[in-house]
């Protein structure tokens, strides 16, 4: 049984992304007691996926060291992965939340030495590389993963490769038997920092992601960058694996539009800049836009890449992807609105420049909290000891969620401090 | 007994150790070489069990020094947190086993390795003590905020909410700042549909009623002397009283100026009192007073405006700024709504390239606008024509034309500058100037430099380091409130240009670090990103030659100089790098558990096999946060390291003193390889220059190499990204490679 | 002042963006367009528009009121609602289209011998006879809009395509003499001329 | 299964003698094969089409589906319209939605039925019969009819533009539809889901007007499902289907073409899949023979 030992001045913090990491370790650092639970099997969230960051096309992993040693070094800090907030009940000060934790099969015994890995067979899509690669059945989700603990796939639970992998471990770290947990305590404040998802690219049925193996999403894009990815850092093209001459970019791939998200995801426009400076420099890039958005210094970064003579800028929503049959290219049709030009332009390869969608439905919250049109959480004073931090409250580039999860923080250590002067 | 020290082994065997390697070798090895005075085996150490048998022998046998052979020094962190005592780690599984194939052939240079590792630990731990703090820390719990503008005003209130009393330092004579004279606000909540109520009186009043928060009006900063946890800060008002406060941290809030619109001349500003700046604007619009805006020069009620987006900004232009304002065109949106509000049937035209209005705020507010009948155009304003009738030219980007609208005022959307200090490292910049063209800006920088806002008695200048065009903010995007001055965090525009919403949390925000910089400081622990260290820097006065390397080139302006030149260490500003101990060249500056001689004494204790075993042996630093971790992951992914490589993880590259490597040359290692962050304006450095300084010192061993008549290419320093698992190995293989063809070092003895 | 100066003022102004607030069918979307272009590279006759919906949209608030309600671009409009569905803003572009195409031609404003205008005023004309189209009709008036000859040449083009339709019983000489009809005509042409004077009385003045 | 009564609104061109008159009869058989009555709306009126707005305007448009849907509720109260002709179904549906949301309109439009004795409600739903039958009667409803399943035919299945957009069938996309594809298979013919053209415009109504622009785009609609290998195309148009179907002579002599390709209307399919006669089915209505259909319909 998971143990937790919380009070009336524990700050829980939901999802441990840049964001709720932040406000954890950053509570954690001023004193507080904190409980982190994060959804997924590590700490990180979608940062971990990224290959660099914008503007200095410097390295998340980098930053995401330091946390981690943060987080590992500081005794007030709790995480519990793999666990679901299910319910909050009470209010700022006094709060009840009701946990869920999905059995992970591996304990703390785990070395992550991955002999469990090598003996199973089962191959499973790897979520970590949004599915662009494979992993085993026993697997860590990627090589900095904290918990640096493996984790056995549920759907081989019960089948030869879980007895496989158990035999193969040789510090008893898999525990077959290992059931979901559901644990109650108590906090005084909450944070809410479950992050963002890429908006799904299916939806925007005129750029035939569904269709068209050659269009892909930038979340996408971003794994095939990274050399540590599933393509080894080589830009090649789902269909035939051809390294790619041309890439175009379309912006607000589901952003700006009411028949998708309302809302600018603000990230999108500094992402493609950054992700046009993966490719060599021989190869073309095009960025259909509709307004680029870099907002203050990123100004310079924006005026860098399109300096650059490989990368043009074209004015327009694209209209619709159609795919050349013979070639496997992706033909973009639209018109550029800089003096009405129609295009019908082929590329290698497309990425679609997808937008930032809350994480947590509105009709699904485990707390009473107000909500906004687009599904971000409203600053409002009525959700009492409830702080969002991060992309729950509106799509931010990271730079900005960080700042806006320590605010968070600062508000949950308003209330834990208000129950400890009473209390005291 | 507490002055005993007792050195306890333990050697784990678990995860192929005891397969690998002769678990009982190195057992001896610890306690024959290692000097340890006992020596454990256990075949999982970091279990329940494994754990308790150390925390036991620490209770119990009064074990003071541990050393735990077993893997890399980034795992099993939580098991091995012992922190009572000092602690080593021999890294025999990520650094040794992982990396070496599992062969009959390779067996030898394996234990080898094995047994250096463990060797250079036991060492490690001999010259080494516990970190603790001076104890001489007091808590300290005021926050000092200066600036009452919006920003300020909110890291007050929410500092004090915490229970944290403020003292909130303000110029003017009133609190308020540039939003105090604003009409209305860009909305904050959601339907984000129109412009919203100023902010400022209600944050008065909460500042008012608060019985934490002590106002300072017309008062500045005249010295802000000592360190987080005991700033004692003189604050003068006009009127010439001085008041001393003692303060734990600092959070300065001191706003913006508004871009000097005399420099556009070719929108005709100056020329015409009809054309004026976003910021002007809302003076006009308060001074209608619920009337309709009426333009300058004839009080005559406005009808028609138009809007010039990106006015002197977004520009490389001479005395334009480079940056956007961030905000701009949601201030525009704004003020159009004003005279759709004010004006009545008021035509409102925005000229615009990119409209920047991010996020869901953003573009709710631009839907707002053009509901409201706000004429948004992509267009580059020209050049406006003074006249009864403005007349403002600029190309139509989407029906592609030069065109021409007439209008009654010109409102130009200018940029936010920021209002900072001046910048301590303006003269290094200077120095270090590149170019003419870069001297020439940097000397005017120097020369234009403000006036201080904080006054800061610190060697290193007055006031928070710039890091780009006056901005004071952070370098890392992962860590918005990594400061060079610690315990002071900038907040607001004068940290990056912000609308109010981001200026408010951000605020907020600082105040966390305020407070936590406060407590931390009370406890002796570090700040970010070494959180929660307590090992300090201290230096033997006695062989202290007054040279002032370490007081210069300490990237927090954390060491002052008393009268005769000696450093006066602020252990609460150290951030714990050891670029001090790099600096200086007579070795004198320590931490408790990383000194010249801990290293020093890793690299001796490694055997150096004599000339003809053709075993040489080739000395790895490595960067802790970026360079280890690589080579952590790259054992993880099973790539190979050559076997005579011995690693040692530094806390920076600017803490590698000169002599470890002449005396590691000496020592007969065969070559050396340095491996630090990325040094370019895109540092990837926490100690902001100490990969970049490591160069520079390293570019004088030429000479020692040359006195020892030994090859060049036998000492290499990298940049080395997290991210390089296959290539960090690769650039230790590859001086195994040179060292094999230009032979082996003769200093072998 | 001068005329070009008058012409200058309106420029940019939303003078003609009222208008066509007011008497344009779901005109008040117009001024909701970001220029994105979606709706311009949507269109299947895109490439035969002088000056896509969105230009319209920028040239309407930019004040360029003769060009737009001059222009025959409106009347390539298939109605096959690609743009609607599209649009990222959610504007009714299609039916914006058809009420400028219209305010046009009420205006009479619309280039002369647009084939699709004189269309649409056939097919009208011919569905109020009757409440219900004469295809064949319909057809002849189309062959003969620009006179008996051209009329008899298009006729003659047609010739086999309409035997097919003979053939397959798909059309109908005899539909010339009469033909279907709603059967309380009168009735129903009251009610379209009620909603006729509805819709003129509506129209706003503007010089 | 339940018997579904529906108010029908079968549209001008469906008439006798008119160009869809096959549709109907079509349809027709096919509803009575899936036990649907269909109530024609008494003495309905035309809806304007999609090109009747340029002489209409905006309310008499809306007002002639105002009518219509006024006469449905009084004479066939408490029944679904349903429409088999995109433009009448999206005419009626759009005068409904727009009169909803207008509140003068929908009094503009009431003051103009009123002259007539009639009252517009606007209660009723306005369906496409491809509505009915992909959410009433289902795909393996239709499959449970097929007697003579049209094994071996590879079908294109082209739905156009109105019965696709603005509002289409609940949970396709408005660009890759596919409802119309697991109709084909439903009646045991191949379909190809991968058709790029299956919601290309044909031209609709300028096919008249501008018959070169139309053609060209028509000539596209054909080659594709060539070039997918079809034997034949499927719409659920009355327009798509005479446009891509009668002006292939005209193509081909334009562009120097040989097409001579089938256009059908679902119904046809359906009726002879469902074993019904090759008049009940309405194959005499092609103006290029569906010949595969006729051997199945004639076994």
């Amino acid at each position: 049984m998971t143990e937790v030992i919380a009070t009336n001045e524990t700050i829980l913090v939901v999802g441990g992304g840049i964001s709720g990491m932040t406000a954890a370790l950053e509570a954690a650092e001023t004193g507080k007691q904190v409980v982190l639970v994060e959804k997924r099997p590590y700490v990180g969230g979608r940062v971990t996926q990224l290959y660099k960051y914008f503007p200095k096309l410097c390295f998340p992993t980098c930053g995401l060291e330091i946390n981690q040693r943060r987080a590992k070094m500081n005794p007030n800090l709790n995480i519990i992965s793999m666990a679901e907030v299910t319910d909050i009940k009470g209010e700022a000060g006094n709060y009840t939340a009701t946990v869920k934790i999905s059995p992970r099969y591996v304990n703390e015994n785990c070395t992550a030495c991955g002999d469990c890995a090598k003996a199973v067979e089962a191959e499973f899509d790897d979520e970590y590389n949004y599915g662009l690669g494979k992993r085993k059945g026993a697997y860590l989700p990627h090589r900095m993963a904290h918990p640096q603990r493996y984790v056995l796939d549920p759907a081989i639970i019960g089948t030869d490769d879980a007895q496989k992998a158990k035999d193969a471990c040789k510090v008893n770290a898999i525990d077959l038997d290992m059931q979901e947990e559901v644990i109650e305590f108590k906090a005084g404040a909450v944070v809410w920092a479950t992050g963002w998802k890429p908006y799904d690219a299916n939806k925007i049925q005129p750029y035939g992601y569904d269709r068209i193996a050659n269009v892909i999403t930038s979340v996408e894009f971003e794994r095939m960058a990274d050399p540590n990815g599933p393509t080894g850092g080589k830009l090649t093209r789902p269909s035939d694996g051809k390294e790619v001459k041309s890439v175009a970019f379309i912006q607000c791939a589901g952003s700006r539009d009411k028949n998708h998200l309302l809302h600018c995801s603000r990230i999108c426009c500094m992402a493609s800049l950054k992700q046009a400076t993966y490719p060599a420099d021989e190869v073309a890039i095009s960025i259909y836009y509709i307004d680029i958005r870099a907002i203050d210094r990123f100004e310079d970064f924006y005026q860098k890449v399109k300096a650059k003579e490989n990368v043009k800028f074209i004015k327009s929503k694209v209209a619709s992807i159609v795919e050349n049959k013979e070639n496997g290219n992706p033909t973009l049709h639209g018109v550029d609105t800089e003096g009405y030009n129609r295009y019908a332009d082929e590329h290698d390869l497309v990425v679609l420049a997808v937008g930032m969608e809350p994480s947590v439905d509105k009709a699904s919250f485990p707390v009473e909290i107000t909500i906004n049109e687009e599904g971000f959480i409203e600053p409002a004073p009525e959700n009492g000891g409830v702080f969002a931090a991060g992309c729950s409250s509106d799509a931010l580039d990271v730079n900005r969620a960080v700042q806006h999860a320590t605010g968070a923080a600062m508000r949950a250590i308003q209330v834990v401090n208000r129950v400890a002067a009473t209390e005291g | 007994m507490a002055d005993e020290k007792k050195f306890a082994g333990y050697v784990c065997s678990g995860c192929g150790l005891g397969e690998r390697l002769d678990a009982g070798q190195l057992e001896t090895t610890a306690t024959r070489d290692g000097k340890m005075q006992s020596c454990k085996q256990h075949e999982m150490l970091c279990s329940a069990e494994g754990v308790q048998m150390i925390k036991d022998d620490i209770a119990n046998d009064g074990v003071t020094h541990v050393m735990i052979a077993a893997c890399s020094r980034r795992a099993k962190v939580e098991a091995f947190n012992f922190t009572d005592v000092a602690l080593t780690r021999a890294n025999l599984r990520e650094g040794v086993i992982w990396v070496r194939p599992d062969t009959d052939e390779n067996k030898e240079t394996t234990q080898e390795m094995a047994d250096d590792y463990i060797r250079m630990a036991c060492a490690e731990l001999k010259s080494m003590a516990k970190p603790s703090a001076s104890g001489e820390q007091s808590l300290n719990k005021n926050i000092l905020v200066v600036g009452g503008g919006i920003t300020g005003m909110t890291a007050a209130i929410e500092a004090a909410a915490a229970g944290y009393p403020v003292h909130l330092v303000e110029k003017s004579g009133t609190l308020g700042g540039a939003v105090g004279s604003y009409y209305k606000v860009i909305p904050t909540r959601s339907p984000y549909d129109a412009p919203a109520e100023n902010p400022i009186p209600a944050l008065r009043e909460a500042i008012e009623a608060d019985g934490n928060i002590t106002v300072h009006l017309n008062s500045t900063l005249t010295k802000t002397d000592g360190a987080p946890g005991r700033f004692s800060v003189d604050i003068a008002t006009e009127s010439g009283t001085t008041e001393t406060v003692s303060i734990g941290a600092i959070i300065q809030a001191s706003g913006w100026k508004p871009y000097d619109a005399n420099q556009l001349p070719e929108f005709a500003y100056g020329k015409s009192q009809d054309v004026v700046t976003n910021h002007e604007l809302e003076a006009l619009a308060v001074a209608a007073s619920g009337g309709p805006i009426k333009r300058p020069s004839d009080g005559k009620e406005v009808k028609s405006v138009c809007f010039i987006q990106n006015a002197g900004q977004c520009s490389d232009k001479d005395g334009h700024l480079t940056y956007f304002a961030g905000v701009t065109d949601l201030v525009s949106i704004k003020q159009a709504m004003y005279f759709k509000e004010l004006n009545g049937e008021c035509d409102t035209t925005i000229l615009f390239d990119n409209l920047r209005t991010p996020g869901a705020g953003g573009e709710d507010f631009y839907r707002a606008g053009q509901n409201a009948m706000v004429t948004f155009s992509k267009g580059i304003a020209s050049e406006v024509v003074p006249g009864d009738s403005l007349t403002v030219k600029f190309e139509d980007k989407i029906l592609n034309e030069q065109t021409e609208m007439a209008c009654d005022l010109v409102v130009l959307a200018t940029g936010m500058e920021p209002n900072s200090g001046p910048d301590p490292y303006a003269q290094l910049m200077v120095d270090e100037a590149e170019d003419e063209e870069e001297k020439a800006k940097a000397q005017a920088i120097l020369e234009n430099a403000p006036p201080s806002i904080l006054n800061l008695q610190y060697r290193q200048g007055t006031d928070l380091p710039h890091l780009k065009n006056g901005f004071t903010d952070s370098h890392f995007i992962c860590f918005p409130y990594e400061t060079r001055r610690t315990g002071i965090y900038s907040a607001g525009p004068v940290r990056r240009p912000m609308d109010i919403q981001q200026a408010r949390d951000d605020a907020t925000g600082a105040a966390l670090k305020a407070i936590q910089a406060a407590e931390n400081a009370s406890l002796g622990r570090a700040a970010h990103p070494r959180s929660g260290d307590l090992s300090f820097p201290s230096f033997r006065k006695e062989g202290c030659t007054q040279c002032k390397r370490c007081t210069v080139e300490c990237p927090f302006g954390a060491i002052n100089e008393d009268e005769e030149g000696y450093p006066m260490y602020n252990e609460s500003r150290c951030r714990r790098c050891g670029t001090c101990m790099g600096a200086c060249p007579v070795r004198v500056i320590s931490f408790e558990n990383y000194s010249v001689e801990t290293v020093n004494q890793q690299i001796k204790n490694v055997e150096i096999p004599e000339e003809w075993d053709e075993k040489p042996r080739i000395l790895v630093l490595a960067c802790e946060n970026d360079a280890y971790p690589a080579l952590d992951q790259a054992a993880q992914a099973g790539v190979e390291i050559n076997p005579w490589a011995r690693v040692i993880p530094v806390r920076c590259l600017g803490s590698v003193s000169l002599s470890w490597v002449t005396d590691a040359l000496n020592n007969g290692y065969d070559g050396i390889v340095m491996m630090g962050c990325r040094r370019d304006d895109d540092y990837q450095c926490h100690f902001v220059r100490g990969s970049a300084m490591a160069a520079e010192r390293m570019s004088k061993v030429g000479d020692t190499l040359d006195t020892l008549n030994l090859e060049p290419e036998r000492v290499i320093l990298h940049e080395v990204a997290i991210t390089d698992v296959e290539r960090a190995p690769q650039l230790i293989n590859d001086m195994a490679e040179t060292v094999e063809k230009i032979g082996l070092s003769p200093f072998k003895f | 002042m001068s005329d070009l100066n008058t012409a200058m003022i309106e420029k940019y102004r939303s003078s003609f963006l009222k208008e066509v607030e007011a008497n344009v069918e779901e005109g008040e979307w117009v001024k909701m367009c970001m220029q994105c272009g979606v709706c311009s590279g949507s269109c299947p006759l895109g490439k035969h528009w002088e000056h896509p919906p969105q230009e319209i949209f920028m040239m309407i608030r930019a004040g360029k009121r003769e060009d737009v309600l001059s222009s025959d671009s409106m009347w390539m409009c298939t109605s096959c609602y690609n743009c609607i569905a599209r649009c990222p803003r959610g504007l009714p572009i299609t039916h914006i289209m058809h009420g400028l195409a219209v305010y046009s031609k009420r205006l009479g404003l619309t280039p002369q011998k647009q084939p699709t205008a004189e269309f649409s005023q056939i097919f009208w004309d011919n569905l109020m006879k009757k409440g219900r189209v004469n295809e064949l009709k319909l057809g002849l008036s189309m062959y003969f809009k620009d006179g008996f000859g051209q009329g008899i040449k298009n006729a003659m083009a047609n010739q086999k395509l309409g035997q097919n339709m003979m053939k397959a019983k798909r059309m109908n000489a005899m539909e010339f003499f009469g033909g279907h009809s709603v059967k309380d005509l009168s009735g129903f042409q009251k009610i379209i001329k009620k909603a006729q004077e509805i819709e003129a009385g509506n129209i706003k003045e503007f010089k | 299964m339940a018997k579904i009564e529906l108010s029908f609104y079968p549209g001008c061109s469906s008439q006798k003698g008119a160009t869809s008159s096959n549709y109907l009869v079509s349809a027709q058989t096919m509803c009575e094969e899936l036990d649907i009555q269909l109530n024609e709306i008494p003495d309905w009126n035309c809806c304007g089409a999609s090109i009747g707005y340029g002489g209409g305007g905006e309310l008499p448009r809306l007002t002639l589906s105002a009518r219509n849907i006024a006469l449905s509720e009084e004479h066939n109260a408490g029944q679904e319209i349903v429409a088999t002709c995109a433009a009448c179904w999206l005419s009626t549906r759009e005068a409904k939605e727009r009169l909803h949301e207008d509140e003068q309109m929908f009094k503009d439009a009431n003051a103009a039925l009123s002259e007539a004795g009639l009252k517009y409600k606007g209660e009723s739903n306005v369906r496409h019969m491809v509505e009915v039958l992909v959410e009433d009667i289902g795909f393996d409803g239709i499959k449970s009819k097929v007697k003579k399943p049209l094994e071996g035919i590879k079908i294109a299945g082209y739905i156009g533009c109105q019965t696709n957009r603005p509002f289409g069938i609940a949970g396709e996309s408005f660009e890759n539809p596919l409802y119309l594809d697991k109709i084909v298979e439903s009646v045991g013919a191949d379909s190809i889901p991968t058709y790029e053209k299956k919601v290309q415009c044909c031209g609709g109504a300028l096919a008249f007007s501008e018959p070169e622009k139309s053609q060209e785009m028509i000539k596209g609609i054909i080659e594709a499902a060539y070039d997918n290998g079809a034997d034949m195309i499927v719409t659920p148009c009355p327009l798509c289907q005479a446009n891509v179907e009668i002006y292939q002579d005209n193509i081909n002599e334009t562009y120097g073409t040989k097409f001579n390709m089938p256009v059908v209307y679902y119904s046809t399919l359906m009726s002879v899949a469902f074993g019904r006669s090759g008049a009940d089915a309405a194959l005499n209505g092609q103006v290029i023979p569906a010949k595969q259909l006729e051997e199945i319909a004639n076994k």
